[in-house]
């Protein structure tokens, strides 16, 4: 259990470390030490199993499906790393005590780097691929925010999103790889995985596997080409350049290299790609490192450079080399860590990282100075320190590479080359910072020594650099067998660890780059000048120019596609059916089916070429907005009168009542709108829209023509059989309506009454300025209400009501019903409203059209609801017949307060719908105000 | 309450109720009850819409009058379906129609006679509703039309309505 | 029959697509009604065609398939409220863009941020 | 002979219609094309009723109702947009 | 069904028809506007009135009973037919529909 | 018959009737009763839940009438899962909209409920022509909640939508048309008996009518080339609206898992996956497109708008592979995108409200009020809407991407999804960092105060990328079970078998 406790605790303490906020600095960098502490207590039982060559494994199930288990492992390789960040991680606490400002907010900082680190730890610890993925793309999240930290500066923001950009994509060709490989060998568990290295290995998907996974390796490590976010993230504040970016997070990738150095390497593509790529970030980051005016540049290169080296090591693929390689790893994070933080305090003390302007540092803050100066040491490879040793076995394992011929000097020079660059930039970053003259124009002055504490932590790690450097098998020695150990996979070769072998080549070498270091140092002025000649590229630039460009070639491409034009859109969706709906079509072939054709009737003839007309006239005509509408009324009576040929009288009806009230509702709108469209289509799109249209509607005609004349049954034939004795009624079509699929009625009035209020609300605050006349230019007439007409219209409605309610009540029996009685009723009204205006009439309508609505669609859920109480399913109509003295026989049925509810609702939605738009008349009583809301 | 249980308009309310009983497929005891139902609900819904009560005083005229307009639709329809047919141009002519008529309604019934009647159609009432203006599709001369209007249909409104 | 009832069909749609791609509301929202009647028709057509065989019990011998009919008069009222809707979204928008365009005013075409609207207070 | 009689009508009837159909697409003016229209409604009735007396069946009768009623508050729509603009205000 | 039935049926159809059809000639043929609103207000109504009466004798004489929808259809378009003409006729006179060559007499527009 | 059924349905139509009559009662009353609405809801949508996890199809026959005759509601594991996550959408939305954002209009209550009542029934219903009349009432009510508030901005968009969605409402008629007029029958059910035995010009007709179906839900879910009416429309909405516009595409994917799995899935004879070859290369066009209108995008709304789509494309890929393992994993990223994406459109708003005149926009504007929280908020649902660990977001793409395991196939699926992620990742961070990092000198006057009702709702959306990771073990069987549910057409077709409730119960 203490694995995953090691993992989470670090996530439990930044939830719990701003709770401390209130307590001061101190007690928050206490608060977030702690869970640091209760980890390495926890960490300490393991060792003896380590030790022994033992591995601790925790296993818990998560998410089976994805082959995510919560497993956690502590071998050597994830101890190593995890003490590295543990410890290093304390002491970035207490460094960033000091450090930040008080100003700043150091609870998010604690917070975020507890975050980082518990993501650290999980990648380490990780026994399963995807678990480690997603500590991995966390701790890229974190470097983001963390890089950002300094929101208002431009560079930081910059630097953020650039790597989280290259170290999130990167962690995208993980995920790939990951999910490859556990496809390969059925398992993420890394257990499974390593055993599975030769399968891996001749699996065709090999290298793509390896492509995959080193992307992700690289680009979290810096290696070339990708090494250029990690100078920008220097941007950062210290303690996460010092933590993040030097000894942990860039250490993933190579860590990733190590864990999967059973699984992957010891092939001839792992050779190359990981040795030449980390061959050439060395010298790139050596060489760049020298030319970093930047104290935290100068840093960051030479971070590239050794991942460079550690990645070489790697990708040498011998034994030895990645025994060294583990080792390096652990000197570099020890001497680089110090080093940034006392580049950090120097930044502090002096306000700047210039190297040209910080200059004889040695007098302000000498203690500082030497802690700097042991550290660089050991960087440079200065025997008796931890980085000489490594790179020895570094440059041991370049000269036991068997390449062909003459390619086997390479490997040697080019480290000989990267450790004359090491020095160089060793010394300088010594002498130009603590000699070199005086401070140039300082914007602190003069500088002090840190506070005491913020020192210690630089004192720890330049203590432990001297040991390792002079008792190598006693202070790292075990630790080194056992990460070796767990990295080959229990196979380590011979070493021996010493802090001097004795005269040999690899010896002559560091004196070779210890001259030639100092050699280049003395003549960097050159160095510069010849620099100089070059221009210099700022991947920032570069970056945020691509991003830019990116953004703004995705932005045309979009305003491109999605251009607002409803034309286009509307063309695309029909286009679409056509287009899937031509190939199962054309497999029709003959389009008549078996039940051919009948004859016409001369009428019906007729009566479908004026429709036919109309149509094409209403297209043709559509200019003449008020023509068009009376076409469109032709259409629509043909219509109904073709329901009425065809043997549908409730459709007839209801076309003809939905005919008129469109047609009102469209003057209403035509009011305002201009009374002619203008010409804007050029005449090849109309041509291109009329292909269109008869396409579709070829379409159209062919597909009826081959559903009307062949042959079919349907499911109808239970409601002609239970109409009568199950539904109480003779109009099928109506049973069908308020009993049988009694729920898409209730439905539609659903819509019907959305619609209307949606209509209401929509117009609530609409404001629009009428035309003074009609097209034409007559100015509209004052006589508003004719007489004639008022004396007809009045009569009417009592009449219409009369003739509703008996469409209402035969509806169950023969044509009519709700529906088409709320129409008649709604058409008498309509009718009130035109002849005697809207006022005259809403003082005489004794309801609200909302309440009619909501009492509608009320009555239609009692009926059906009705039911319930019986234990019924919703909507289970019953009717009786009931005789009553006098009155006589009547049928009564639920279905009939159904359809009350439908009448009561058409009524309502209807009028509610019209009366808003007639209230935009200005003539009307109530003038809306201008957008009110 | 109680006065909600009358008939406003009992003239209505009796249509209505007769209606009624002419849509139910025969008079029986359903519709009978039905049909006071809505001879007593309708106008208590629609009273509002009628300000002012109509004010035909013999209402007993009417049937005679009907009968009367009807026999000149028919005889005068097939004048008009002649004209029609024949190739001679039509002589026409907007004629303005002093009324002596003042009630609206009345106003009303004579100018929807005299649009039923062939050969005239009434146009437009003035906005102080003391003239019709007609158009006449064959007419010799404004006066005979004026003349026949006054005599064939105004005369016997006046005599029922005032 | 089935031939001119198909034509039928065949020309309400093509005058209600070729409508429906106009670039003014007025014909977009004629165009969907001309569509939705052939698509009326079409559904309706769909228990295919019967001469006086209305499916009201007792009063023929043979019925036509009732359940077409009972779903095209849903439609028809669908339909309805759709284009109220369709045509009362056209005047808002020809109030709020003084223009019945149906790309909204073409001179002054807004980027694709959202134009400031109008807050309680805060805004500007 | 009622037959003959009853097509004879449907014949006259749809021709009637037609021809309002011309006066409806020739106009020349809007006035003219809703007559044409109210005309048109006015057959649609005859159609209809012809329709139930040669099915037999009152079924539609209705219908004819209807159009009746729809047919003249369309063209009163119709007449006041044209002289108001605003049909109901 | 009774001869005299057949017979009036026959008849007042065929009146009907024709009526209508005249109407529709009217509208087609006649010069103006306002002459053409002649038509539909008399000959159409009536031509529709007598076949709806042929209607009623039609299902009357079958046994169905009379017919109150036909009757309330033809006096339904009795009452309106001069409302449509006389708004349709203001419509014209607004919008200045021109009255045809020799017409005696001015429309007014108020 | 298992009355709870109707709940869903029944719940939020009173409620909506209450609303309506409720008009001009006092705006605190409206709320309280609308709340308790959605609230009422969600435990009915739960119980479901709970009801449906034993694996039983459950019918409700509207009036009692045996299916394939009258309109059936049928309860499974995808439909009760749709109803949860839309209830709990819902629920937040409508908390975040008492922040004021209700005000303006007296029906946006009852437009919000008839909204959810429209979505309801197309989860639950088993009828062809009854999900075409879902679909009207969800669209007829999503109209009119598009239009809501103030602003001329809206407009346009919102007529391209509705304009469109009519054609679609067209088709969609015309297919059921199509679908009808061979087989005779509605129920989706009894579709599924008939189907495999039809041939010839049966077949054809038939086909060409399904294809037509796949195009309105297509246009629904908003597929390439289909899909740009959406952007606008979606980011010109009122917050809690466009948040539960986030369910709304969603409805189309569920019809077509729903439609195409039933009766076109595998055992559909000739016309098995039916259209399933057009829908895989389109998915992943519209991935494509999300990602790239992602990353032209100028403000936040118009970002999420675009995440819309990317999860569109990103669902449908596998749905259209039709694998078990896809579909399940379709369906956990499902209930992770549409949350996420529901959050980030309030979080959006919130961010407008705070910023002045820069609004949403992804410009620097003056140091916005609240700052920590809102970026914390954006934080969870960028990460999670991303796909990056370790929000849900990324666990769903993980088995998406398991899923598909060999063939072409995967080459372009993974390439497509990956390559897509990190552009999204690019777009996340550069209109975070310009939001929330980078200021401009200057002050916002007087920024309206963030109530409680709007931060929780926003937090508790992108939270719940927090929660499916806690759950993701049990979610991720009851996806599991839900795909191999819906791969078992034996047991959806004997529903027809159910027997009524009976006289003398």
């Amino acid at each position: 259990m203490s694995l995953p406790l090691v993992v989470m605790l670090p996530f439990l303490g930044a939830i719990a470390a701003p709770l401390f906020a209130q307590g001061g600095r101190t007690a928050i960098a206490i608060a977030s030490s702690v869970p640091a502490l209760i980890a390495l207590a926890a960490l300490y039982p393991q060792w003896q199993v380590l030790a022994d060559g033992g591995v601790v494994l925790f296993h818990q199930p998560w998410l089976p499906a994805l082959g995510l288990s919560l497993s956690f492992r502590l071998d050597g390789l994830s101890l190593l790393f995890a003490l590295l960040i543990l410890i290093i991680g304390l002491l970035i606490i207490l460094y960033s005590r000091y450090y930040l400002k008080p100003k700043e907010n150091i609870a998010k900082f604690y917070a975020l780097l507890l975050c980082f680190k518990g993501a650290m730890l999980g990648i380490v610890m990780s026994s399963n691929l995807l678990l480690m993925l997603i500590f991995w793309e966390l701790t890229s999240l974190v470097s983001f925010l963390l890089i950002g930290f300094w929101t208002h500066k431009q560079d930081a923001r910059r630097g953020a999103r650039m790597a989280l950009a290259v170290t999130g994509g990167g962690g995208l060709a993980l995920l790939a790889g990951i999910l490859i490989i556990g496809n390969i060998v059925g398992s993420f568990e890394l257990d499974d995985v390593l055993a599975a290295g030769d399968q891996i290995k001749a699996h065709a998907m090999y290298p793509v596997v390896l492509t995959l996974v080193l992307l992700g390796a690289f680009t979290k490590s810096a290696q070339f080409p990708f090494h250029f976010w990690l100078p920008h993230a220097m941007q950062a504040p210290t303690p996460v350049s010092a933590y993040l970016h030097s000894a942990t997070m860039v250490k993933a990738g190579i860590f990733l290299m190590a864990r999967l150095y059973p699984a992957l390497a010891g092939t001839e593509q792992w050779f190359y790609m990981v040795s030449f790529t980390g061959m050439a970030t060395l010298l790139l980051g050596a060489y760049t490192a020298m030319l970093k005016h930047d104290l935290k540049g100068l840093l960051a290169y030479s971070t590239v450079s050794h991942l460079g080296l550690i990645t070489l090591l790697f990708g040498m693929g011998t034994k030895l080399a990645a025994v060294a390689a583990v080792f390096h790893v652990i000197n570099h994070a020890t001497f680089k860590a110090s080093l940034f933080m006392a580049a950090g305090i120097i930044d502090h003390e002096t306000g700047t990282r210039d190297m040209r302007r910080i200059n004889g540092l040695w007098r302000y803050m000498p203690h500082t100075a030497t802690l700097a100066m042991v550290a660089a040491s050991s960087m440079a490879g200065v025997p008796l320190l931890n980085g000489f040793l490594s790179k020895e076995m570094f440059f041991a394992e370049s000269l036991d590479l068997n390449l062909p011929g003459l390619w086997a000097w390479l490997p040697p020079i080019i480290a000989t080359l990267a450790g004359i660059f090491s020095v160089a930039y060793s010394v300088r970053f010594v002498h130009d910072v603590f000699f070199n003259g005086k401070p140039v124009d300082l914007p602190v002055f003069p500088p002090h020594e840190p506070p005491r504490y913020m020192k210690i932590p630089v004192e720890i790690l330049v203590f432990a650099c001297v040991m390792v450097g002079i008792f190598p098998a006693i202070s790292v020695g075990p630790l080194l067998f056992a990460a070796a150990s767990a990295t080959l996979g229990g196979d380590v070769p011979d070493y021996h660890l010493t802090f001097a072998h004795g005269l040999n080549l690899p010896l002559l070498m560091s004196f070779v780059a210890f001259f030639g270091g100092l050699l280049m140092y003395s003549q960097r002025q050159r160095f510069f000048d010849f620099h100089a000649r070059f221009k210099e590229i700022d991947e920032k630039a570069v970056f945020e120019a691509a991003v830019a460009r990116v953004t703004e070639a995705a932005n045309r491409l979009t305003a491109r596609l999605e251009n607002g034009s409803l034309q286009r859109y509307a063309m695309l969706l029909v286009l679409s059916v056509i287009v899937i709906a031509a190939a199962p079509l054309a497999n029709l072939g003959l389009f008549i089916g078996a039940n051919g054709l009948t004859p016409v009737d001369a009428p019906t003839g007729i009566a479908v070429a004026v429709l036919i007309i109309a149509a094409i006239m209403t297209a043709v005509m559509h200019r003449e907005r008020f023509y068009a509408l009376v076409l469109l009324s032709v259409v629509g009576l043909i219509v109904a009168l073709g329901f009425a040929r065809f043997s549908a009288p409730d459709l007839a009806m209801t076309q003809l009542s939905v005919e008129v009230v469109t047609i009102v509702l469209l003057m209403l709108a035509l009011y305002y709108m201009p009374s002619w469209t203008p010409i804007e289509s050029s005449s090849g799109r109309r041509l291109r829209d009329l292909l269109i249209a008869l396409v579709a509607g070829g379409g159209m005609t062919l597909i009826t023509l081959a559903m009307l004349t062949r042959p079919f049954s349907s499911i109808s034939d239970f409601f002609l059989a239970n109409s009568k004795p199950e539904g109480g009624g003779t109009n099928v079509v109506n049973v069908i309506l308020v009993d049988f699929r009694g729920f898409d009625t209730l439905g539609e009035i659903t819509v019907l009454a959305i619609a209307a209020l949606g209509i209401y609300a929509m117009l609530k605050n609409t404001a629009l300025t009428p035309p003074p006349g009609d097209g034409q230019g007559h100015p509209w007439t004052r006589d508003t209400h004719p007489m004639m007409l008022r004396q007809i219209a009045r009569p009417m409605l009592p009449l219409a009501l009369m003739v509703s309610v008996y469409i209402f009540l035969r509806g169950h029996n023969l044509p009519g019903g709700g529906f088409i009685a709320g129409l008649v009723t709604s058409v008498a009204l309509i009718l009130q409203y035109v002849a005697s205006g809207m006022d005259w009439t809403e003082d005489r309508i004794p309801f609200k059209y909302h309440n009619m609505i909501g009492l509608g669609l009320l009555f239609a859920v009692i009926a059906g609801a009705g039911s319930l109480a019986f234990s019924y399913p919703f909507l289970t109509s019953t009717f009786g017949h009931i005789h009553w003295p006098f009155v006589g026989e009547f049928e009564l049925a639920s279905a009939m307060i159904f359809d009350l509810g439908v009448y009561l609702t058409v009524i309502g939605a209807t009028l509610l719908a019209l009366v808003s738009i007639g209230r935009l008349s200005p003539h009307s009583a109530i003038k809306p105000g201008p957008e009110a809301n | 309450m109680l006065d909600r249980l009358t008939f406003p308009q009992p003239w209505l309310s009796l249509s209505l109720f007769l209606i009624w009983q002419f849509l139910s497929e025969g008079v029986s005891g359903g519709s009978v009850v039905l049909g006071l139902v809505l001879a007593w609900a309708i106008p208590q819904l629609t009273q509002g819409f009628w300000p002012e009560r109509p004010s035909l005083l013999k209402w007993w005229r009417m049937p005679g009058y009907l009968v009367h307009v009807l026999r000149d639709i028919v005889v005068a329809s097939f004048e008009v379906a002649a004209l029609i047919l024949s190739a001679r141009r039509p002589r026409s002519a907007f004629v303005v129609y002093p009324l002596e008529l003042t009630d609206p309604l009345a106003i009303t019934v004579l100018a929807g006679t005299i649009s039923l009647t062939p050969g005239t159609v009434t146009v437009d009432v003035s906005d102080d509703h003391k003239s019709l203006l007609i158009h006449a599709l064959d007419a010799e001369s404004d006066e005979e039309v004026i003349h026949s209007i006054r005599n064939r249909y105004e005369r016997r409104l006046l005599e029922m309505f005032e | 029959m089935e031939l001119v009832f198909a034509l039928a069909i065949g020309t309400l749609t093509a005058s209600g697509v070729y409508l429906l791609l106009r670039a003014r509301t007025f014909p977009v929202v004629v165009g969907l009604t001309l569509l939705s009647y052939g698509v009326n028709l079409f559904l309706f057509s769909t228990g295919r065609l019967a001469t006086g065989a209305q499916p009201i019990i007792g009063s023929t011998e043979s019925y036509t398939d009732p359940l077409p009919q009972a779903l095209v008069l849903t439609a028809i009222v669908i339909g309805f409220a759709m284009t109220a809707f369709v045509v009362v979204l056209s005047l808002r928008s020809l109030a709020d863009h003084d223009d019945d365009h149906v790309n909204g005013d073409q001179s002054s075409s807004e980027p694709d941020s959202a134009a400031p609207e109008k807050r309680e207070g805060h805004d500007q | 002979m009622m037959i003959v009689a009853l097509y004879l009508t449907i014949a006259m009837v749809t021709l009637a219609a037609l021809l309002n159909v011309y006066r409806l697409i020739k106009g020349p003016n809007a006035t003219d094309r809703v007559l044409a229209l109210d005309t048109l409604y006015i057959n649609a009735i005859a159609l209809i009723i012809l329709l139930s007396v040669t099915l037999g069946t009152r079924m539609y009768l209705e219908a004819a109702l209807l159009i009746a009623v729809m047919g003249f508050v369309g063209t009163v729509a119709m007449a006041k947009y044209l002289k108001r603009g605003s049909v109901i205000e | 069904m009774h001869p005299v039935a057949e017979y009036a049926i026959s008849a007042l159809l065929l009146i009907g028809g024709a009526f209508t059809l005249v109407g529709a000639i009217g509208l087609a043929r006649l010069p103006d506007f306002f002459s053409r609103l002649h038509g539909p207000t008399k000959a159409t109504t009536l031509g529709v009135g007598a076949i709806m009466l042929s209607s009623v004798i039609y299902f009357s004489a079958s046994g169905e009973g009379i017919g109150v929808s036909e009757i309330l259809v033809t006096v339904f378009l009795f009452i309106t037919a001069p409302v449509s003409a006389n708004i349709l006729a203001k419509a014209a006179m607004h919008i200045d529909v021109p009255p045809a060559e020799g017409t005696r007499g001015n429309p007014w527009d108020q | 018959m298992n009355q709870w059924l109707i709940a869903p349905i029944l719940i939020p139509l009173l409620g909506g009737i209450l609303q309506v009559f409720m008009g001009y009662a006092p705006i605190s009353l409206r709320r309280t009763l609308a709340l308790a609405t959605t609230v009422l809801l969600l435990v009915a949508t739960i119980v479901l839940l709970l009801l449906a996890n034993d694996g039983q199809y459950r019918l409700y026959a509207f009036g009692n009438w045996q299916p394939p005759f009258g309109i059936v509601l049928v309860l499974d594991r995808l439909a009760a899962l749709m109803l949860v996550l839309t209830a709990v959408l819902a629920l937040f939305c409508h908390l975040f909209s008492l922040g004021g954002y209700d005000e303006g209009n007296r029906q946006f209550h009852g437009l919000f409920l008839f909204q959810l009542m429209g979505l309801n029934i197309a989860f639950l219903t088993g009828d062809l022509f009854n999900l075409f009349v879902a679909f009207e009432v969800l669209l007829i009510a999503s109209y009119g909640l598009l239009m809501h508030g103030g602003g001329t901005a809206r407009t346009i968009p919102g007529l391209h939508y509705v304009v469109l969605n009519l054609v679609g409402s067209a088709l969609f008629l015309i297919s059921v048309g199509m679908i009808y007029s061979v087989t005779g029958t509605l129920n989706m059910a009894d579709l599924a008996l008939r189907i495999p035995d039809l041939q010839g010009a049966d077949l054809e007709l038939v086909k060409a009518g399904g294809l037509m179906l796949l195009v309105v839900f297509g246009l629904k879910a908003a597929v390439l080339p289909l899909s740009f009416w959406l952007p606008k429309a979606y980011a010109r909405a009122s917050a809690p609206v466009a948040a539960l516009f986030a369910v709304m595409t969603k409805v189309g994917i569920y019809a077509i898992l729903r439609v195409y799995l039933l009766v076109f899935g595998n055992h559909a004879g000739p016309l098995a996956n039916l259209g399933m070859d057009w829908l895989f290369p389109l998915a992943l066009v519209t991935l494509a497109m999300g990602v790239i209108g992602a990353l032209g995008a100028q403000s936040l709304k118009t970002l999420v708008a675009w995440q819309v789509v990317i999860s569109v494309g990103t669902l449908l890929a596998p749905i259209a592979l039709g694998s078990n393992a896809g579909i399940s994993a379709a369906l956990f990223y499902l209930l992770s995108t549409t949350w996420t994406v529901g959050g980030l459109f309030l979080l959006s708003e919130l961010v407008a409200s705070q910023r002045g005149s820069a609004g949403d926009r992804i410009v620097t504007a003056p140091p916005m009020q609240n700052r920590t929280l809102l970026s914390v908020f954006f934080l969870v649902g960028a990460v999670a809407a991303a796909g990056l660990p370790p929000l849900s977001g990324f666990f769903s793409k993980v088995l998406i991407l398991q899923s598909v395991t060999s063939g072409s196939e995967m080459a372009w699926l993974w390439g497509i999804l990956l390559v897509g992620s990190f552009f999204t990742v690019i777009a996340y961070s550069r209109a975070g960092s310009i939001v929330f990092w980078r200021t401009v000198g200057g002050h916002i006057e007087d920024p309206p105060r963030l109530g409680g009702e709007v931060r929780a709702a926003t937090g508790a959306l992108v939270a719940l990328s927090v929660i499916i990771v806690a759950f993701a073990g049990p979610i991720n069987e009851y996806t599991d079970a839900t795909a191999a549910q819906l791969q078992d057409r034996q047991g959806y077709v004997q529903i027809l078998q159910t027997p009524m409730v009976q006289e003398d119960n």
